[in-house]
Parts: C-alpha cells; structure tokens; sequence
C-alpha cells in the first residue's frame, strides 16, 4: 500500500474512533440511567395500586435526565450518520423507551405513542440523519411491556388487586391486534412478536382464574367490548 | 400522524400500528430492491472475475504486460455495466439512507471491488487505492454515488488474495509462471502485513485474515514445488518451461 | 467437455434458478393469506359464541383465496418435482391447514378429512407429482388446531361459556387417540403430538375447574360417554 | 378422527416406511456392487497398460450389473417421488457414475456423456419422476475421475509408462476448461471444482518431471548411472 | 492382512449387525406393546374408580406379554454384552416399568419394589450380564407415575371421586420423601426428580380445593347451587 | 537452572524440558488435589442444602422463628467440617498462589457460600455479608485461610436465589407457607434488583440472572395460586390451612 | 419408598462412582505408558535401519508393562460390566495397539494378528466381559500404523533407505485391500479408513520419486509382484 | 443487602476497575509493539541469508521497548495478583516471548532459555508475584516459533537457501523432543503440541526434497548426527 493511501485510511480511521470513544461515553452515562429506572420499576411487582403514583413520580426525574444523553449523542454524531452508530445505543434506548411506556401505562392506561416517547427522551425531529427513534425500537420497548405486565397481572392478583389483570388483557390484545398488522421479517422484533403469545397466554389465564372466581366486580368485562 | 400523545383504545391504536406497517413495508421494500441490486452486482463481479483468469490463462503466449493491460481492458466494458447499476442504487440512498442500508449493498460492493482489484492488479502489479475504488464510483461530474466505507474498501481487497492465490497456482507451471507466483507471493505477503495492522478495528477482516494466511502459505507451496524441481536441472527456468510445452504438444 | 454438453447441463442449471424464484413470488403471497387469517382467527378468544358464525364467515374469502396460490405454484411445479420444491411453502401451507381445519371445527365441531382440506385449498388430486397434500402436513395442522383449542378452553371459560371446554375435551381427546394409532416416525411430527399431552392437561384442568364448581350443565359428561 | 381418517393415514405413513425398507435393502445391494467397482478399478495404480484391458474388462459384468439395481428400484419408487427418495441413494450413484466414467476414459480416452452413463447404468427416460441421473451427480462423477487420474499420473510413471501423464494432462485440462464455464452455485459441486486445481497442479508436474528427464540435462545427478 | 485375519474380523463386525438388527425387531415389538399399554393407560383419566379394576385386568395380559420380549431380548443378546446394547431397549422399558407400577399403585395403592417390577417384566436375575433391570431405568419410571398421578388427581375430581387426590397426595410425598434421600448425580435422573415439586404441588392445590369445598363456607360463590 | 542463555544441542534441551515437566507436573498435582478439596466441599455444602430443606419441611409444625434457628444450629456442625476443609487447602493457597488457582476452588467455595448464605438466611431472614462469609473462612486468630474474591460471593449467593425458590414452592401450601413465600418472594426480587447493577462487571452473573429471573416467576407463579384459591373463601388463610390438614389426615 | 429400598438403591449408586475413580487411575497409568511408547517410536524417523532393533528392544519392556495395568484394570471391573465402562480406557488401549503392531511390523515386516495383540498386552480371554481387545479397537490400531509408515517412507529416504518406501507400500496395500473387504458401519472407523487414501497417495508419490530416479534396486518392484 | 455491606462491595469493585483500566493502557502498547515485531519478523519469508543479520537488528530495539511495558504492568499489579491479571497480556507476552526466540534462532540457531527470555523482555525476578514469564507462556512462544519455521523452511528453499531446511529439522526435532517429555493436559498448549506433527511432517517433506535431489551439500547430515 502506498503512502498516500495509508494516510488517507489512518485519517478515516482515526476521526470513526475517535467518534466511537466518545459515543460510548455517553453510551456508558445512557445506561447507568436505564440501570436506575429498571431498578425502580421492578418495585411494581410489589407495589399496591394505591402507592403507585408515589413510585411513577419517582421514575419521572431520572426518565427526563435522559434528554441530557440523547442531546449529548446528537451532537456527536455526523450529519447523515445515524445508522451508521446506532446499535451502539439501541439497548439502552429501548430501555428507556420501555420505561417511558410503562410509567405512561400505569399512569393512565394508555399507550404513549413514538413522537410523545421521542419528546419524552428529549429526542428532537430537527436531529433527523444524527438521532431519531426508530419505529423498530418504540416496538421493542412495547413489547418489554407487555412482558413485564405479564408478570405484573399475576403479582397484583397476590397483592389483591383483581382489577389490574383485567385492564393490562384490554390493553395487551389492542396492542397485539396492533401488531399482527405488520409484515415483520424473520428477525428479532419478529421472535419476541412471536413469543408475546406466551404472555398473553399467561394474561388470560388469570384473567381466566379471576372470572372463574367472580374476584372482580368487572370481570364481566368481555361483554363490554361486544358493544363495540 | 395524530396529535394525540396517549392511545387509550383499540380504535385509536389500530391506525398508529397502521402507520407502522406502511413505514415498515416501505422500508423492508427498499431493502428488497438493494439487496436484489446488490446480487446483480455480485453475480456480474464473479463473472468479471471469471473473464479475467481465464483471459490470462488462455492467453499465455502473449508477453506478460500486455495479457494484463489486454485482461483490463476487456474488463472495462463489464465494470461499466457494474457501475451503471450503482448509479441506479443512488436514489435509494440519499443521505442517512446510506448509513442504513449500507450492510445490504455490502456484498456487492466488496465484491465488485474483489474484481476491480484484481483487474488493477493485473494491469498496473499494484492494489488499487480507497481514492481509486470511490474515483470508480462517482458520475461524470465526480459526485459519488454514495460514500465508500473503510470495511467494504478492505474486506474487498482481502477477497482479492484468494483470487491471486488462484492465479498465481494456475499460471505456475507455464512459461514465466514461476516469476508470476514470485510476485504474487510478495505482493499477498504484503497485503496480509497492511491488513494485519488493521485488524483490530475490523471484526470480519479478523476473520478473513485467516484465509489470506491459508492463500499465502497455497502460493508459497507452489513457488516452492516448482523451485525443487527446477533445481534439478542445469538450465534457465523459461527453456525447460519450452522443453515440457514440447512435450504435451507432441 | 465438447461446447454442447456444456449448454446443455447449464440450461438445467439455470432452469432451476428460475423455477426457485417464481415459487418464491408465490410464497411471499401465500404467507400474507395465511398471516391474515391467523390475525382473523385470533380474535375467536373474545368472541362470544352467538357472534363466532359472523367471524369464521368473514374468514371464508380469505380461506378460499388460496385456491389461486396453490393453482399459480401447481403452474409453476414441472411434472415429478413436487418432493423437490415442497419445502419452500410447506410452512404456509401448514397454516393454511390449520385455518381451514379450526374454521371447521367452530362451524360444525368436527375434523375435516385430509381430502376435504385439499379440495377447500383448491388442490386438486390430478396436480400429483406438482402439488399435493402430504398427510404429514395434515397432520402439523391438526396439532395446532389442538394447541389452539386449549388456549380457547380457557378463554371461553372467561366469557362465561362452560360449555365450550367440555366440547373441547370430547374433540381433543378423540384426536388425541386417532394419533395415538398412528406409527409415527421420530421426527418433527412426533414431538409435537408428544407436547400434546400438554395441551389436554391445560384442558382437563379447566374442565375440573368448571365441574369442582358445577358450573357447567353437562359437567358429568365422562358418564355420558361411557353409554356411547 | 373416524376410525376411516386414520386408517387412511396410517396406510400413507405405513406405505412410506415399507418404500423405504425396499429402497434401503436395494442401497444396500448397490453398495456392495460399488464397492466391488472400486476394489476393481483400485487395481489401475498397479497395472501395466498392457493389461489394462483384462481388468477393464473385469469391470464391465459388475458394472452392467448396476442395472438390474436400478429397474428394482424404480420399480420401488412411486411415480412423482423421485425428489422425494433421491438422497438415499445418491453416493451409490455417483460412485456408480465414477465407475462408468473411469472404465470409458481408460478405455477409449473420451468422456461419456450424462445420457452414455445413464445408459450404461440402465437408467431409462421414460422412468422419469421415478428415477433419473441428475446433472449434480453426473458432474460429482467427473470430478471424482479427476480426483483419480492425478493418482494415475503418477503411478503411471513409477510403472514405466511415461505416455498416460500427458494424455491424462490433456485430457484434464479440457474437463477443467468445460468446467469453467458452468454457473455453479456455493455449494458441494463448486468447492470440489475448486480444488481441482490441485490434481491438475499435480498432473502437471508428473509431466514436467517426465519431460525433462528425457530432453534436460540434469546437473544434480551425478551419480545417475542409467542410460536413457 | 492376511485372508483369515479378515475374515475372522468380519465374521465378528457381521455378528454384531446381526444382532442390532434382531434386537431392533424386538424393540419394534417392545414398542408396540408399551404404546398399547400407554393407550390403556391413558383411559384411567375417564374412568369412574368402580370400572378401574376392569380396566386394568384389560392391561395385565399386555403387561405380561412383555415377558416374551424380555426373554426373547436375554436369547439374542451375547453373555456379558449388557451394557453394549441397553440404550437400544432403554426407553421401551422405562415405558414398561412405568405401566408396571402405575397399575399396581391403582390395584393396591403401594409401590412396586426393582425385583418385583422385573418379575413382573420376566426378568431373570440369572439373565445377569444379558438382560437385567437398573436401578437407574426403575427410577425414570417411577418419576413418570408421579407425573401421571398428578394428572390423574384433576380427572378424578372431574368424575366426582374426592379420595383419590388425597390417597395421591400421600403416595407421592412419601416418594418424595424417598427420592430425596438418594445420591443422585447430576443427570437426567437428578433433573427429573427436581421437576417433581411442580406435581407435588398440583395435587396439593386439589387436595386444598376438596378439602375446603367440603368444609369452608366460600363467599364469592353465591350461585352455588349444590346441596352437599 | 542452568545459566546458559543459548541451548544449541539436543543434548542441552533435554534438560531443561526436564525441568519444566517437573514444575509443570508439580502445577499439575497440586491443581487435581486442590480440585479434589474442591469438589468435596461442593459435595457436603449440597449436603447441607439438602439437610436444611428436610428440617424446614419435615419441622413445619414448629414455630417459624423456631425451624430457621433449629435448622442452623443442625448445619453448624457440617459448616465446621466444611470449614476444617479450607483450613487444610491453606499452605497450597499461600502468596500468589491464590490466584493462580482460584478459578480451580472457586466451584466448592461457591457451593459453600451458597449453603452459608441459605442457613443464614433461614436464621436471620437476611443476606449475609461480605465481611461474614470472608469472617467463616478465619482461623481462630481471625486471619483469612485466602481472601474472599467478590466474584466467588457474588455467584455463590446467586444460586441461592434456586435453593430459595425450592424451599418456598415446598412449603407453600403448608400451615403459614403463604407469609414465607411471600418473604421469600420480596427477598428475591431485592436480590434481583442488587446484582443487576453488578452485571456488568461479572459475565458468569449475567448468565445467572436468567436462572434468577425465573426462580423468582416461579416463586411469584406460586404465590399468585395460593392466593387465588385462597380468595375464594372468607375463613383467614390460617385456619383454612388447618381445614386442609384436616382432611389429609384423617 | 421403604427405607430399605433406599438403602439398596444408594449402595448401587454409590459402587459405580468407586468403580470409576479406580478406574481412572490406572488410565492415568496406562496414558503415562502409551505416552512413553509414543516418544520412544517417534525416533523411528530420525533411525537408520542398521540401529532400528535396538530402538525397538528399547520399547519392549515399556510395552510388556502395559499388562499390569490391564491386570489392574480387569480386577477392578465386575463380571459382565466391560461395556459399561470401556470407554474410559478405549484411547490408551488403540494407542498400547498401535505401538505393538509397530514393533512388530518394524521387526518382522509383518501384521500382528488380534489375539496375537491381545496376547501383548496381556490381555486374557478367561477376562472377557471384564476386559477384552475388541475388533474395533484393534483396527483403529492398525489404521495409525499406516498413518505412521506414510511419514517413515518420507523419512527413510531421506536417510538414504530406499528400500523402506518400497516394502510400506506392499505391506499398506496388502493392508487396504483387506480393510476394503470389511463391512464398516458409518462410524469414525469408517471415516478413518476413507482417510486412508491420502497416506497411500503419499506412499505412491515417494516410490514415484524413488523410481523416477531410480534410486532403489528394486525400482520395478511391481513387476516382480506379478510373478508372485 | 445492607448499606455497609455495599459500600465494602463498591470500594472493592471501584479499586479493580482502576487496575483494569491502567492494565488496558499497558497493553494496548504492548500490543503495538508485538506487532511491529511481526510485521517485521513476516520478512524473514522473502529474506536472503546475506540479508537476515540486517532484518534481525532492525527488531531488536522495538524487542527491547517492550521492557517499558514490563516495567509500567509491574507497577500496576498489586502484590500477590500475578495470576489474576495475567489473561489481560497473556496473547501480547506470548507473542513477544515468540518474536525474542525466533529472533536469536535466526541470530545463532539456538534456543533461548526461559531466563533468557525474560531477561530480554526486562521481566525481573524479584517481581514475583506481580509479573513473572510462566512456562506455558515461554512454551507456546516455542510452539508458534516452531509454526514459522515451518513455513520458513519452504520459503529458504524457494530463494535458493538448502541449508535452512536442515537446520530447521534438526532444530525442531530437539524441540519437539523435549515436549514429549512433558505431561501436558488436554488444555490449549496440549492442543497446539499435538498440532505441532504437522509442522514436523512439512518440514521432514522439505528435507525429503531435498535430500533426494542432492540439493545441499549437506543433505547427508543424518549420518553425523548417528555418530553423537
Ligand atoms: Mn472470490
Ligand atoms: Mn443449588
């Protein structure tokens, strides 16, 4: 090789790592946060509906410290380069995503949709081609959710609350009639679409446990939902 | 999209998912037609590939310089081809669009290099540069079709050893074959000591530094078998390479 | 190796290359068939039994539409390759099966024949040696029919239908004894009858949980049988 | 399942397993005859030309004996399943491709074409969809011929005969360039074409040390004490 | 080599085809009468506990006739070869075993000991070093009989038996108990035993049921229509 | 060893590799007794896992407080004879030599950690510290047979999470296996939660988190069945508990 | 489980890991003598023909040592148990073969047979079904042996022994063209033996060398063979 | 866990990372440096003899840099923690050992001793503890020489060079001698020993060629070596 060409590759080589130190700093300060958010979040698996509020508003403070990170990242990266670097964010993103999704569920039931995650995150439209959300992350972190309100439904069951499980069986077959509309390729978003089955499987069973019961007072529900 | 930053009913997720299912259909579509690009360019860069050993085998007789700018030239013909159908992949990758799809026009690209290399090779004895191969890659007015990236640049050229590895065992054992194995040899020698230097930032060249290694060591069995026989015998290379043709033609 | 006998074998070669990527093409359509029936199908487990009719008729069309996928590959297949391509929509196929066969059984309660689902997927008994309907892929249909009958079990308990997981234990335990006839090889097919067992635990479960409550007229059935 | 659904099913399933027994029992015989073949055609590497002949001629019965193999088992095998069966007995086959192959070419020096090999091995057209020669297999037979003649270069000479290598180098050569032409997939077929550079590599060099020591002076020899 | 060597070799390799061919027959036969044995087995599910005993008087002679293929097995195999061959025959026997003990336990309700399952299997203790019963094979099966109690504990309260899950549940915890004092290594064995506690503790879940549907006044089942 | 820098001789070779065969063999002998030491603690510290399970199963009608009491006063016996283990393996772990062969200790030490760990946890319904499982590998003048790694620590109290889940699923539907679940459940999810933020400094951790993870569904699985069943009737879970006895036994 | 049936159960389970500890030991034993065997035999390559008895007298005594372990080895398995644990010491056993068949090929020039083998080794037939040489075993042996003399025929050239290359290649082909009348199973022996081809190729291609230059007497050795 | 207990687990965890962190650094030089080295030594292949003394002083200064890094990883290591870090430089020592040994190979034809070695490498004695050259290090420096030189005997011989062939063999042979002394475990070093025949076998091939042609004067070494 000659020493022209050397140079140029060094000189490429060393602006990419250069890129890369920094980007894994942030990447670093990203996920001790996500850390700290899933710490907090498992406490909803023992948490009795009336003290919920009081730990959703907890979350809050660290889920806006996040903006700081994904501002930091936009800055880094080069116009155009996003994809480019991407999945050295991409966990501690869907991460977050999860966690903005679930606090926003167990807040008002419902599903924050990707520009108000974005907004959320602190991720901004202007960034375009350095820093966006990806509609294939906001579906990741969705399904985080539905796994971990699985896990939830049986736990608020134990806590006494036969309520809970009827609402997240609403709220997960919307979001799987949801996905089922997508023509998902053979890759990971598809498997874990795939294994969301086992989930609802479980949600039904103790939906199932509680109407065989009459535990709920709604656990008459489905007939609602025939009014449609 | 809708304004509303919480769904909280079927009827108003259904669309947001809808949406989705566009974007993501558009994307896995574009995905399609690049990939599909990208086999083309692999399958005419093999068969370019292909023209060149065989034009540089069938043509022995020709004096060595002139078979390589002979195997160029005829080659410039099926690289243009290659080249206009990069230019067709430009729409689709505008701006990030390159940073996205970038893996799936990969195959092709390293493979069109492999073959761009090897006819540079074959030409000039020397390995193309990253400013060449993007030069290769640009319209008429200069502006590349999209930038070129340091692995493709590199994984195409670390391919270009197993080519060599079979040109250089092929042409052993004809006139002046020796002397092309010979050069051969030092020039993947050398390949593998730049890569080396490179591989730790480039997981796949790690890997395919390996087969470079197995190349090198094939070439240097057939430089060294053919010196042991050679050796035997009092008189220059070239004549006893004209006493065996005898021979076979006879 | 003389010029013609080099274009000759390359004709071959180049023939398959073409067959391989029609029958893609067709595939690719055939899996977005089956994907929405699967999505029409999956909202039996919140649908009430008077409103179940409407359902398995707006998968009909869907159902028949296949007869077009199978008649284009029976186009596509030369004469004798059938075992040679079946592969690549063996999956789709499976799926369609399954639909047609659970499409059926909430219809009528019974098992459509090996025969009847061909002709419902318009595949014809002259096509032989392109397209057929291997028994083997029958059967992969009829074990997931069995591991969506015991989700359903559940789920019909929910909407307060005692009678379905009753019906559903009759229908499961028959099958399960038809292929406790059969010799199976040790493959695929044999594992998953193995896991059948259970699905006919997740079943008789639910059976008990109705009966231990006597919720369920019928819940003596197993007397019923025995005078059959 | 009614007792008629599986005892239709049961007759497919057990219908395939016999077919198989039938056609392992028919491998079994065509093995042995292929072993035999080899054991014969082993005997090339000690055999003076001139006795070539006797042990070509040994060869043929066995060979020819082949075809009774074949009509067995496209008796066995049901029209249309060709595809279904092929993997059973496809390394006896082209073994017995080989055989043939190797027979002819030291017999007359020509290569046999795919239909002169099915002939010889009384492989018939019309069995079409029930049994046939592949192109995969003809061509797996040729490279193994290759594989073979670079042994023979080189056992030639030690037995005295300096002629074979270069008829086996021309003769090679010529495969190798019809060779080159092929649009081979990645597969098996391609990585042993790739290696055949290797045995011509080797042929080559048998005629190079042949040559040479009939027209060169050797310097490193003075102890030679023949008078060529 | 010379001619006797090899033959002498190859009359040993040929013995030993021989007898893996002769013992696969009698495995085919083993197999067919543990699945016979399984299929009547699997009927004690809906069996009312006054038709058990008619039901496995119809298993006995099945059961038995595992004799002929036990003592057929001790003919072919060599003194001394044990061990060479039992994987062949492993499976079919933990099958037999299990068939063995699961109708003792619902003839007498105890446990068959290793000696007297191999008697019943007409296993001869002067067939050592032929034939025998491990300790390791008594033990799978009995695993399996717990496994099938548990289910067999629903299903019995199903058809109105309230004393069969408790005389279960005490059979079992006394297995439990025994299992648990063994050395098992870390196998198959060991994992299977660890699976236990899930049986164990479904048919404590029905013994809860039973015993408070008896005693305890429910409060949430206010359309309990039943006058027991 | 022999002062010369060079070895030209076959006869000077030999030697030398004489040499390092012996410290080789040397390395080699006391790595399997150590081994060996190893593999017998792991065996008594399962048998003290095995021991405590029987006790709180077998005890159930004493007192809560009473069975974790009992249970370690039993194990403190066995704990010794583990602990006299490690004082022989002393003069093999002296200096650097604790390093060397930590990776070869580790499997019985962990083993023991985690049987420690289980009986302190049914005496004192807590973790056990660092400076106490550190504290049971001391002479009597308190000076450690080998340090404590974190490591070791770590991984040993993970797979008490698996002996804790056995030990709540066995004694759930027993008289007040209801509140033991559901300590245990709570300790385990706070387990959880502590060793995640040590994940990333431990691979062997993050494989056991999974196991952790389902330990924990399996304990929460159970409780939720308890519950459910429980919820049906109006009588407290106590006395419910006494009916069900009360048919067994009769 | 009664107390004494646990009892029984753990003494059974309890012998065997005794059994394998002692066994282990002595093929710790048996590995430091093979090992020995190995380093002594590596000489072969580097020894002229004049001083091979005396390397070989050297081997000898480290060979007859081998039979106290096989002593040891079959007082410590039980009547009847040689399968179960055989493949402990299978290893130690092919390399103890491969060195007898060596010495013995070295010195005599010709095959040990199996019993003779045996007897080497010590190995006694009133042993069997404790410890036994099985043909398996022994051809493993053998193939090795072959293995070997392809890098002694390189070798011995270049010690200026040209008849060496010469007498492996008669007694490898006598020795192939034995293996090719056994019925091998697709097992590793199978594979080995395929492998053995290479070794003949390089055999070939040094007499090849030899006679090319006609360095060996006895050049035309094929010639002579016909007159045998 | 308690508060007390976390701060111990942090201050030790925080105290760790810092070493790790200071050890990176040191081998990221280290690193350097080795491959310097081997971009150097890769010359050797296409190096003249005349040329070689030149090559080799071109490595020494860049060999004896690595003392540096000796020195600064001696620094780092807390007392007694040799073994727990050593994985870390494990590859870069490895390499420098093999750089330092090939080097006066080429220098003197001899071997380095361990001492020697560390010596050159700047590795002093009383750092024991801290950092040391551990046998196996020194070993698999030996072994990978050994890989090279292989290659190198091959590539003399393509310059011209009929000597070094030689002089490798009988080099390696002691070499390889001495290994075989040893007891290795089935670990890495035991697999690249075992793996070290081949290189043996390549280089006996070259020797071979050579020796038949006559080619070095002298080729007729193995005579002097009989008289040792
Ligand atoms: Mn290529
Ligand atoms: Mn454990």
């Amino acid at each position: 090789m000659d020493q022209q060409n050397v140079e140029k590759i060094n000189s490429i080589l060393d602006a990419e790592l250069e890129i890369r130190e920094k980007i894994k700093e942030q990447v670093t300060e990203f996920d001790k946060k996500t850390r700290t958010l899933t710490g907090i979040l498992n406490r909803i698996h023992s948490t009795r509906s009336e003290q919920m509020p009081a730990l959703l508003e907890s979350a809050r403070p660290v889920l806006e410290s996040c903006r700081e990170t994904t501002a930091a990242l936009a800055d880094i990266i080069p116009a155009d380069q996003f994809w480019k670097w991407k999945e050295m964010w991409q966990n501690s993103l869907r991460n977050a995503v999860f966690a903005a999704l679930l606090v926003e569920y167990l807040h008002s039931g419902g599903l924050l949709t990707l520009p108000a995650v974005a907004e959320t995150l602190g991720i901004k439209s202007e960034w375009q081609g350095r820093l966006a959300l990806p509609a294939e992350d906001y579906l990741h972190g969705v399904i985080s959710v539905v796994n971990e309100l699985s896990r939830l439904a049986v736990n608020a069951v134990t806590l006494g609350d036969f309520e809970q499980p009827i609402k997240i069986s609403l709220f997960v077959k919307d979001l799987f009639a949801g996905f089922s509309m997508l023509n998902l390729k053979n890759d990971t978003l598809r498997r874990r679409y795939d294994s969301l089955k086992y989930d609802i499987k479980k949600i039904e069973e103790v939906v199932y446990d509680v109407s065989l019961r009459k535990l709920a007072p709604s656990s008459k529900e489905p007939e609602k939902k025939d009014s449609e | 999209m809708t304004s509303t930053r919480v769904l909280d009913s079927r009827d108003s997720v259904l669309p947001v998912f809808e949406q989705f299912r566009e974007e993501l259909d558009d994307h896995n579509d574009r995905r399609e037609r690049l990939i599909k690009s990208s086999r083309d360019v692999t399958n005419l860069s093999k068969k370019v590939i292909f023209l060149l050993h065989r034009i540089v085998t069938d043509d022995a007789a020709e004096s060595d310089d002139n078979i390589g700018r002979h195997a160029a030239a005829r080659a410039k013909g099926k690289f243009r081809e290659i080249q206009s159908l990069f230019a067709g992949m430009r729409p689709e990758l505008t701006g990030e669009r390159f940073s996205r799809y970038q893996r799936n026009v990969s195959p092709g690209l390293q493979e069109y290099i492999e073959a761009l290399s090897f006819a540079h090779y074959l030409e000039h004895k020397s390995l193309i540069s990253y400013d060449q191969v993007q030069q290769s890659l640009c319209d008429d007015e200069g502006n590349a079709y999209f930038p070129l990236t340091l692995e493709d640049y590199l994984l195409g050229l670390s391919d270009l050893t197993g080519e060599l590895m079979r040109f250089a065992i092929a042409s052993i054992s004809r006139r002046g074959g020796r002397q092309k194995a010979s050069d051969v040899c030092s020039f993947v020698r050398n390949c593998k000591a730049d890569f080396e230097r490179l591989t730790p930032h480039f997981r796949e060249l790690r890997k395919k530094q390996h087969v470079t290694a197995q190349s090198l060591e094939k070439i240097e069995d057939a430089a060294y078998a053919v010196a042991v026989r050679t050796s035997e015998y009092d008189l220059p290379p070239e004549m006893l390479d004209d006493l065996v043709a005898q021979t076979v033609s006879h």
